[in-house]
């Protein structure tokens, strides 16, 4: 299985939560990112969301990678959806297991934290009133 | 240099296209994205644009061979 | 429902995850402590629960409106259990939605630190080879 | 003075029960945990335990009424 992978389906958190699933884990940290009905105060009424697919993969595998690297963890799994999405949809699921809660924790964050600000995936949001717009933020 | 360019989110919308086929003199990102941003009427500024080239991220100034694919991306915003 | 609740049977993660979903919400962040097969090099063979429930209960719902003040959160829930437990089951569990990752972040880890050093429920673990004891740190 | 006392964890085990009732002299919790400590020969310091009265947690040196329950809680291990 794909430590970082791009859905263009629904994302099934609880079958990739059963995947981290080993006797002798004793923490999982998972987080959900899902879609919202506002941005910046305006109302949405949905999102797509566009990948550059080859280059999204690589680097979402290396910040898996590096994940692994900086703690101490038994299993970490990310997977991003792209295409059309509904409001309060799963967008991205990031999901970590370990000995202990710390390292948990902390390699969940980076992760999100690392998906967001290197992967090239875009957000297009759909307001309430018609307009739409790309999501381009410069300071990250 | 033959080179295929790759657009994405914004920049896709305003090049109306996701690719296309340039013969340029151009031999590196960074003059091919000043010419492309021309052409379509980017106002993107270019410090903006991280370049991958062939599927990896680059330089802007790295030196392109004909034949390369070079794709132009904007800020990221997924999660 | 109760923000935090023991339980005497299984803990169904999914139906506690589908409690905190809502279309306002943009991250849930969840853990969930596991029963290890070892703890400090000794090898476990499973692993029993006990609280002091009424003031466990207290303490509990005490710690989860804590976290609803210190963050900025829309719902938080806890539910550890007690009674006999097998390896790899789930131990207690954490889950916390909020607009803002840095919220969910924090208040999730909030509330399972807090859990874990405040709240009256007791260890008993039994290893392979027949020992058993109470887990009493001195130093949380 | 009638109190019940209950123990947890270790000291219920030392104890041998989880719950008596006990006729004391003692007024508040320090007194009746070194009273009990005494009897069932708990080797726990009275520093580690924590005290819950009537169900809320209490000072070790509360003054008890008649009737009262007091609780001796063990250092805490969940999660």
């Amino acid at each position: 299985m794909k430590t970082f992978s791009l859905s263009e389906s629904a994302i099934d958190a609880a079958s990739l939560g059963r995947e981290l699933e080993r006797e002798h884990v004793g923490a999982v940290v998972t987080f959900e990112g899902r879609v919202r009905d506002h941005n910046e105060g305006r109302a949405v009424r949905g999102l797509a969301y566009e990948a550059y697919a080859e280059l999204a993969e690589a680097e979402g595998a290396r910040i898996l990678g590096e994940a692994r690297t900086r703690f101490e963890i038994a299993r970490a799994l990310c997977v991003h959806r792209v295409g059309e999405l509904a409001l309060g949809e799963l967008a991205v699921w990031v999901g970590v297991s370990a000995a202990h809660r710390d390292a948990a924790f902390a390699a969940c964050r980076y992760i999100i934290d690392e998906v967001k600000s290197r992967v090239p995936i875009w957000k297009h949001e759909r307001y309430v009133g018609g307009k739409a717009e790309w999501l381009h933020p410069w300071n990250p | 240099m033959n080179y295929t360019l790759l657009y994405f989110a914004s920049l896709r919308d305003a090049a109306g296209c996701a690719q296309e086929s340039v013969v340029s003199e151009a031999r590196d990102p960074g003059s091919l994205y000043a010419d492309a941003a021309a052409r379509h009427g980017f106002r993107m500024p270019p410090e903006r644009v991280r370049v991958a080239v062939n599927g990896a991220f680059a330089a802007r100034d790295v030196v392109l061979n004909d034949g390369d694919e070079i794709a132009f991306l904007p800020p990221v915003s997924g999660g």
